[in-house]
């Protein structure tokens, strides 16, 4: 499973899953996609990196353990709930921002629903990562 | 060991003034109610209240009249005696300090429930003295005897209690107040009530556990495991007393019917007659004393059944009159005890020589208990035959039974008072000498009591027995005069037949002991109905723990799967609310459908059946992706995507599992397989016909009609879908992420945390 | 159409309970799985079935052109989703370690915390 | 006012992610001791401005009601909000001394502290679906917390509970999906509105029926509460504390929530089941009990014995009975849970909780022999403490609606619960220890005495108090069940005054 190509070839399917994964995370809102699904797939690319190199070689490309970046995407969603108590609205209350707005666009939106969508994106990987990485290094 | 012993000093000082502020605190609460003596002498009632509970009807009132008086004045009073007595009997007893927290905690319940005018306060004190008398039975907590003593004493008078409590509440809501003074002028209105039988019922069952009348006598005897001046105070003196208290209470009440009136005179008869009995076989100076506590207080509650001056008399005099006799020879029983080290009768004999003033004042109290004039106990033997022959029962058997309860205890007095003393000395444990002061001032002070009283019966008639009949009973009674001389009339000539049978039965004492003993074997004994009783009942739990609580986990899933489908098909088949069977649109059914239903359907199947894991978990794969599939015909794009990932990483991880794990066995083996599969296929049924039936139908769109309009004009999304989960709902998702980081953590902890505990 | 499904979850309900109400933790689990499918299935039917139409708008327009899915259940089936899959992935690895720690799947030979001798 | 409302669930969420990212020092029960106090602070705050204005709701998100998630407190949430507070800075400060270190590093405080928020999710929704999830919540976090440490015992427990929780959760979840199919709506202050206009009313009741199995087993109910004895005594005291004070009462509460504001169609039916179950399961619990002989055994069984009480309150559906209920569910959280961590102390100084290994406790340990008097006693319903109060209630409520049997058998289980009490007290108090060990609680030093010994005494004044002074929780109850029994004002404040 050690081959130089196979790894080669892992680090590439992790790259793209994760490129993938981001997409079908921001472009959640408008069509089929968001935090969940883009989650599971980064979980996947990593999970596809710790069979072909090892888990120990996953846990090091991740860098971050992935138990604490479950929690920090919960974190996250928790803060980008909190915003709104700063514009005084109820909690959860989505905040928008649009980028160079017109009339006829909206123009890019910048908004606390996707920090909570990054949040999920980051609590679903994390978790699953956490699980599979100790469940691979329990053999 | 060295530092225990370095602050044992400073501790013993500490001990030193627990005890005597202890006894400060009865002296000086006696002193208190004695200036009650006047006022209430006088006729007065004093009271106090104050809300507690004004929602339920509970306040904190306390009332002051001749009833309460007498027993406050004996509880501080003997409780001072006690204490003081205590203090020498107790010294250097490693939990000194906590006896005389209890035996003032004690003496606080007692007082509460004596002055309490609230019923429930009543009960709150009530139950305070069940709990401080069950620390203090099992004070000896080391020996096993001890602690059965005292749970038994606990469970005994507990029951009650609660009997107590719910009669209360029922007496409550039939008088529509708590407050007894209110109650006590309701009487006619309460008997006839619908309810006054069982309040009755209820109320006695308190009153004749806490005072130990037959048949729930068994538990007195066995309190004696407490030291000797707990048995003096609260087996005696007081807290037995507690549910003749209640009856005289409640007696205005509920009395002056035939129910009340046979119920207290046949328990009250045959506890005292049996007593006596029991008493003359017992070897245990201690053991004696009990069964005569018992038979004082079945007299007691023989004439508190009756409504007549006499009776009654009799009755506050009596309670007086063995209060103190009864103290001081459980105090002497104490002293012998302490000094001989042993209470065996008959090992004791001679001990006159040694200590000349227990001697004494044995004697005294043992006259009074026998009832030779002029003492106080002569008094109240006399009234209690005047008593006994005005009931409206049967004042022959009543009579008879006093006589015969009197005469035996004539022959006890000699057996404790007596020959312990003045027969020829016996080697004791310990060679005895006179007790020291401390130990001898109760019994002098009460002995003498009994004698001062007798001579001076006014002292207490006045200010104590009048008003205390006069509480007790709320039709006009005449309460009966105390005095030593009434002329030669039948009580006196009974009285006389008392001394002359009391003496016979005291020389043939060892003899009848012999006899009771040899017959007490063959009789069936309520103390080891006890165990039994407990013994079945800890069997009976055991099998109904092993029944259910199993410990097999199929048994308990069988349990819930078949609850489920009793309750909620019954409740189907009950309310008949199934819609009947749909029909079937064959005609929209496409080949795509047909493939989905085929593949779930097949993939389950295998899943159920096979003994293989790979089978199993390709089956588990074709159900998710029909499920998946299904979303995806019926419009769900996101959940038919997330279903697939979700259902390949169950797959995956399933997969990586189970090659860990064992193989599957065969399940052909199980019998109960067929039921399961019954209840299987009953339970699948039960949720088609009520999914069919809820289902059949529009539903009210009017959520997902606002979704569908705010999700891109207020919330800025066009995937409605995500917008309700990120948005409109985001509180769910959140919660959900909560979910799935805990489920990694947890099981990040659980497979980390074993590696680090096998270490 | 929500007549089929309903007899289908019917089905998986079945086949669920019978595998739970085995000794063995393995085929509980697959029952498990199977349950939980059952009851994202009956949550989506409850909310009634659309056929094609996905509950999303259109760019350019402000609400969904024609009568769409339900997307409520869509949304809450999606929770259940996760939900069930978090529980699920947590059971799993107890059942794992169950099989590590006591040695069996077989849940009648589980009498470590309830002992027989009571 | 919806910020007061999701403070309780949000503190609790954030102390957790602070307490696992600093898990490995002692920041991390520092934290969970700090979101603890927090949580009170902000349960109090939310108490007093129910307590001004009555039911008060908010909507997250900032979407109406019944499109949006609502958060509701009337006085029966707040209480419950400010309860678990009050024994989640109890347990957290006791969690200090009681979890060992090598446990604390797997996040054990952020796990705790999710498991308090999930139950304030679970009180505070107003929105089915919602507490759907946080029963999830609480569900996850408790099992990890339960097999925390991975002892042969927890992981035998932990399976049962995992595997019986998890089917009343499908129930739940189906149950969910019904009502749905039914209503078009999961806010329940728009379900109480809706449900009566339900056309086929049997159907209404087989869903409840389907609740009330489903509830059942969260709260423990005969014949389903197989998998709290199977579990309670196997994990680290401070989590055994934390469930048997609140995870069967969410149950109770969910119980009386829907059984007094959306399912009250078919009272003569629903609970007059309801009242067989409260029978049984004081009976059976109170019976388990005492065929055990373990400390924490016997205390699981109480429970399941006790919530039975709960639920005859809930069943007998008068305003006494109600106010019972309530009062009952208040007390027993805190006496319950103080007992259990007793039982922890008890463990540490005369090592184990199986009754014939111990003794001594009573002539060598003496302050811990009053703070398990005071829980116990006021569970057997001693006056004058709080257990007192909550069975005179409930017997009389019962004894008004003429239900002697009911009040009857209550009583004599109260009877049964003074006889397994006083067996833990006779034989790991007053039997000197078998080893001829002197438990004495010196033994422990003074980081590890404190943390242990002030929960135990804050929530033992507590009783007291509660007994001694109980008027004001009395009147407290009595507002209470009025809500509940009249639940216009929490449609109203849900819904807006139009609705």
């Amino acid at each position: 499973m050690n081959s130089i190509i196979l790894r080669a070839g892992a680090r590439l399917l992790v790259a793209i899953l994760l490129v993938f994964s981001v997409f079908m995370l921001l472009r959640g809102h408008n069509v089929p996609g968001g935090g969940f699904i883009g989650g599971l797939l980064g979980a996947v690319g990593f999970i596809v990196y710790a069979i072909s190199c090892g888990t120990a070689e996953a846990r090091e490309a991740l860098r971050y353990p992935p138990e604490n970046i479950a929690l920090v995407g919960l974190g996250a969603s928790l803060l980008s709930g909190l915003v709104s108590m700063v514009f005084g609205d109820d909690p959860f209350t989505g905040q928008w921002l649009f980028l160079g707005a017109t009339e006829d666009d909206k123009g890019l939106p910048l908004s606390t629903v996707l920090i909570f969508d990054i949040g999920v994106y980051l609590v679903v990987m994390g978790a699953i990562l956490a699980l599979v990485f100790a469940l691979e290094e329990e053999v | 060991m060295k530092s225990d012993a370095a602050h044992e000093a400073p501790a013993k000082a500490g001990q030193v003034l627990s005890g005597w502020l202890s006894v400060a605190i009865a002296a000086g609460l006696f002193a208190g109610f004695w200036q009650a003596l006047g006022p209430v002498g006088g006729g007065e009632v004093l009271r106090w209240s104050r809300d507690w509970v004004p929602s339920a009807g509970i306040s904190l009132s306390f009332l002051i009249d001749g009833l309460s008086l007498t027993f406050a004045l004996l509880i501080t009073g003997i409780g001072a005696l006690v204490m003081l007595y205590s203090t020498k009997y107790l010294a250097g007893h490693p939990h000194f300090a906590r006896f005389f927290l209890y035996l003032t905690l004690f003496m606080a319940s007692m007082l509460g429930l004596v002055l309490a005018d609230n019923l429930i306060t009543l009960f709150v004190f009530w139950e305070l003295t069940s709990i401080t008398s069950y620390l203090l039975i099992g004070f000896t907590h080391t020996s096993a005897a001890s602690r059965r003593s005292a749970l038994q004493a606990l469970l005994v008078t507990g029951a009650g209690g609660l009997a107590l409590l719910a009669g209360m509440i029922l007496l409550g809501d039939a008088a529509g107040t708590y407050e007894l003074s209110e109650i006590r002028l309701m009487g006619d209105a309460i008997r006839e009530h619908g309810l006054y039988l069982p309040i009755l019922i209820l109320f006695l069952i308190g009153a004749f556990t806490k005072s130990a009348q037959i048949p729930f006598h068994f538990w007195l005897p066995n309190a004696m495991a407490a030291p000797t001046p707990v048995s003096a105070y609260l087996h005696s003196a007081t807290m037995v007393k507690a549910g003749v208290y209640l009856m005289a209470r409640i007696h205005p009440t509920l009395a002056e019917t035939d129910v009340w009136l046979w119920t207290l005179t046949i328990a009250g008869a045959s506890t005292a007659v049996f007593a006596s009995f029991m008493a003359l076989k017992q070897t245990d100076l201690k053991q004696v004393l009990a069964y005569t506590t018992l038979m004082a207080l079945g007299t007691l509650t023989l004439f508190l059944a009756a409504d007549v001056g006499y009776a009654i008399t009799a009755a506050m005099t009596f309670l007086i009159v063995h209060s103190l006799y009864k103290a001081a020879l459980f105090l002497i029983a104490g002293i012998i005890d302490h000094e001989t080290g042993t209470r065996e009768v008959s090992k004791l004999g001679g001990l006159a020589r040694f200590m000349p003033v227990t001697t004494a004042a044995a004697a005294l109290a043992a006259l009074s208990m026998a009832g030779f004039p002029p003492f106080l106990g002569f008094i109240g033997k006399e009234l209690k035959y005047a008593g006994a022959l005005a009931v409206q029962s049967e004042p022959f058997l009543v009579a008879s039974a006093v006589l015969l309860a009197n005469a035996l205890m004539l022959a006890v007095a000699g057996v404790v008072a007596f020959k312990p003393f003045w027969r020829g000395q016996s080697a004791t444990p310990m060679t005895p000498h006179e007790a020291p002061w401390r130990m001898l001032a109760g019994p002098v002070i009460l002995a003498a009591l009994g004698a001062l009283l007798g001579i001076m019966p006014d002292l207490i008639a006045v200010p104590l027995v009048e008003p205390g009949v006069k509480a007790i009973s709320n039709a006009e009674l005449q309460p009966a005069e105390l005095k030593l001389w009434a002329g030669v009339n039948l009580p006196l000539i009974l009285s006389g037949i008392t001394i002359a049978g009391g003496v016979a039965l005291y020389l043939v004492h060892e003899r009848l002991r012999d006899w009771l003993q040899s017959a007490g074997e063959r009789a069936p004994s309520f103390d080891k109905g006890w165990d039994s009783l407990i013994d079945q009942f800890k069997a009976g739990a055991a099998w109904q723990t092993r029944v259910l609580q199993s410990g097999v986990m199929r048994r308990y899933v069988y349990t819930i799967f078949a609850t489920l489908l009793i309750a909620v098909g019954g409740t189907l088949v009950w309310t008949g609310a199934f819609g009947g069977i749909p029909t079937v649109p064959f005609a929209d059914l496409q080949m795509k459908h047909w493939a989905v239903v085929a593949l779930i359907i097949a993939g389950a199947a295998v899943t159920t059946v096979t003994n293989s894991r790979i089978a199993a978990i390709t089956g588990l794969g074709a159900v998710g992706i029909g499920v998946a599939l299904i979303f995806i015909i019926f419009g769900a794009p996101d959940v038919a995507i997330t279903q697939l990932l979700v259902e390949t990483l169950v797959v995956v991880l399933f997969a990586v599992a189970a090659l860990r794990l064992p193989l599957m066995k065969p399940e052909d083996g199980f019998p109960n397989r067929k039921l399961d599969a019954l209840i299987a296929t009953t339970i699948g049924l039960i949720v088609t016909a009520i999914l069919v039936t809820v289902t059949d139908g529009p539903i009210d769109r009017r959520l997902s009609d606002f979704f569908e309009s705010a999700s891109w004009t207020e919330a800025f999304g066009r995937n409605i879908v995500n917008v309700i989960l990120v948005d409109f709902r985001a509180l769910d998702t959140f919660g959900e992420i909560a979910v799935v980081a805990v489920a990694g953590v947890a099981a990040w902890a659980l497979l980390k945390g074993g590696k680090e505990a096998s270490k | 159409m929500e007549v089929v499904i309903s007899v289908l979850v019917g089905a998986l309900v079945a086949a669920a309970v019978y595998l739970m109400l085995s000794r063995d933790l393995l085929r509980f689990l697959l029952g498990l799985i199977l349950i939980s499918n059952a009851a994202n299935l009956s949550i989506f039917v409850a909310g009634r079935l659309t056929t094609g139409a996905p509950p999303l708008i259109a760019e350019g327009q402000d609400f969904p052109a024609d009568q769409v899915a339900n997307a409520l259940p869509q949304a809450l089936v999606l929770t259940a989703i996760v939900i069930g899959f978090g529980l699920f992935a947590f059971t799993l690895v107890l059942t794992l370690k169950a099989y590590k720690r006591l040695g069996t799947l077989d849940t009648s030979e589980m009498r470590i915390a309830e002992p027989r001798d009571e | 006012m919806s910020w007061l409302l999701s403070l309780p669930i949000l503190i609790p969420f954030a102390a957790a992610v602070i307490s696992f990212l600093l898990k490995d020092g002692p920041g991390g029960r520092w934290a969970s001791v700090i979101g603890s106090g927090a949580m009170l602070v902000s349960a109090i705050a939310l108490m007093s401005s129910v307590l001004d204005q009555g039911v008060v709701a908010g909507q997250m998100g900032n979407w109406p009601a019944s499109f949006g998630i609502t958060l509701v407190a009337d006085l029966l949430s707040a209480v419950m909000v400010l309860i678990t507070a009050i024994t989640g800075l109890a347990v957290a400060v006791y969690a200090m001394a009681d979890v060992k270190p090598d446990i604390e590093r797997l996040g054990y405080h952020a796990l705790f502290q999710v498991l308090i928020a999930g139950v304030a999710g679970a009180f505070l929704t107003g929105d089915l679906f919602n507490l759907y999830v946080w029963f999830e919540v609480m569900l996850i976090a408790s099992f990890g917390l339960l097999v925390m440490g991975g002892s042969k015992e927890q992981i035998d427990g932990g399976v049962k509970y995992v595997a019986l929780n998890l089917i009343s959760t499908i129930l739940f979840m189906t149950g969910i999906g019904l009502l749905y199919a039914m209503t078009g709506t999961l806010n329940l202050a728009d379900l109480a509105r809706t449900v009566p206009t339900v056309e086929n009313q049997g159907m209404v009741t087989v869903v409840a029926v389907m609740f009330m199995v489903a509830f059942g087993v969260k709260a423990a109910v005969f014949p389903l509460f197989f998998w709290l004895p199977a579990a309670y005594h196997t994990p680290a005291f401070a989590t055994s504390a934390v469930f048997a004070g609140l995870l069967t009462k969410v149950g109770v509460y969910a119980l009386i929530r829907m059984f007094t504001l959306v399912f009250v169609g078919d009272i003569s039916f629903t609970h007059e089941i309801l009242l067989w179950v409260a029978c049984f399961t004081m009976v059976t619990g109170v019976l388990g009990a005492a065929a055990q002989n373990d400390f924490r055994k016997i205390l699981s069984f109480h429970i399941v014995s006790q919530i039975g009480y709960m639920i005859l309150g809930l069943a007998l559906m008068t305003p006494l009975a109600i106010l019972g209920a309530i009062f009952y569910l208040v007390h027993h959280i805190i006496v319950k849970a103080n007992l259990f961590l007793v039982a922890g102390v008890a463990n540490a100084i005369a090592g184990s909780t199986e009754l014939k290994r111990i003794g001594g406790l009573y002539a060598t340990a003496p302050i811990l022999a009053v703070l398990f008097l005071v829980p116990a006693f006021s569970l057997a319903g001693f006056p004058p403490l709080s257990g007192f109060w909550a069975k005179f209630l409930l017997i009389r409520a019962a004894l008004e609606e003429g239900a002697g049997f009911v009040a009857f058998v209550a009583l004599a289980v109260g009877l049964f619960t003074i006889f397994s009490m006083t067996k833990i007290w006779a034989e790991a108090f007053w039997t000197p220890h078998p080893d001829g060990v002197e438990p004495r609680l010196s033994s422990l030093d003074r980081k590890t005495l404190w943390p242990l010994i002030l929960p135990i005494a804050a929530l033992a004044v507590l009783t007291c108090i509660i007994g001694l002074f109980p008027e004001p929780f009395v009147v407290f109850a009595e507002r209470t069940a009025d809500q509940l029994l009249n639940p216009a004002p929490y449609i109203a404040a849900v819904l807006g005054d139009g609705a």
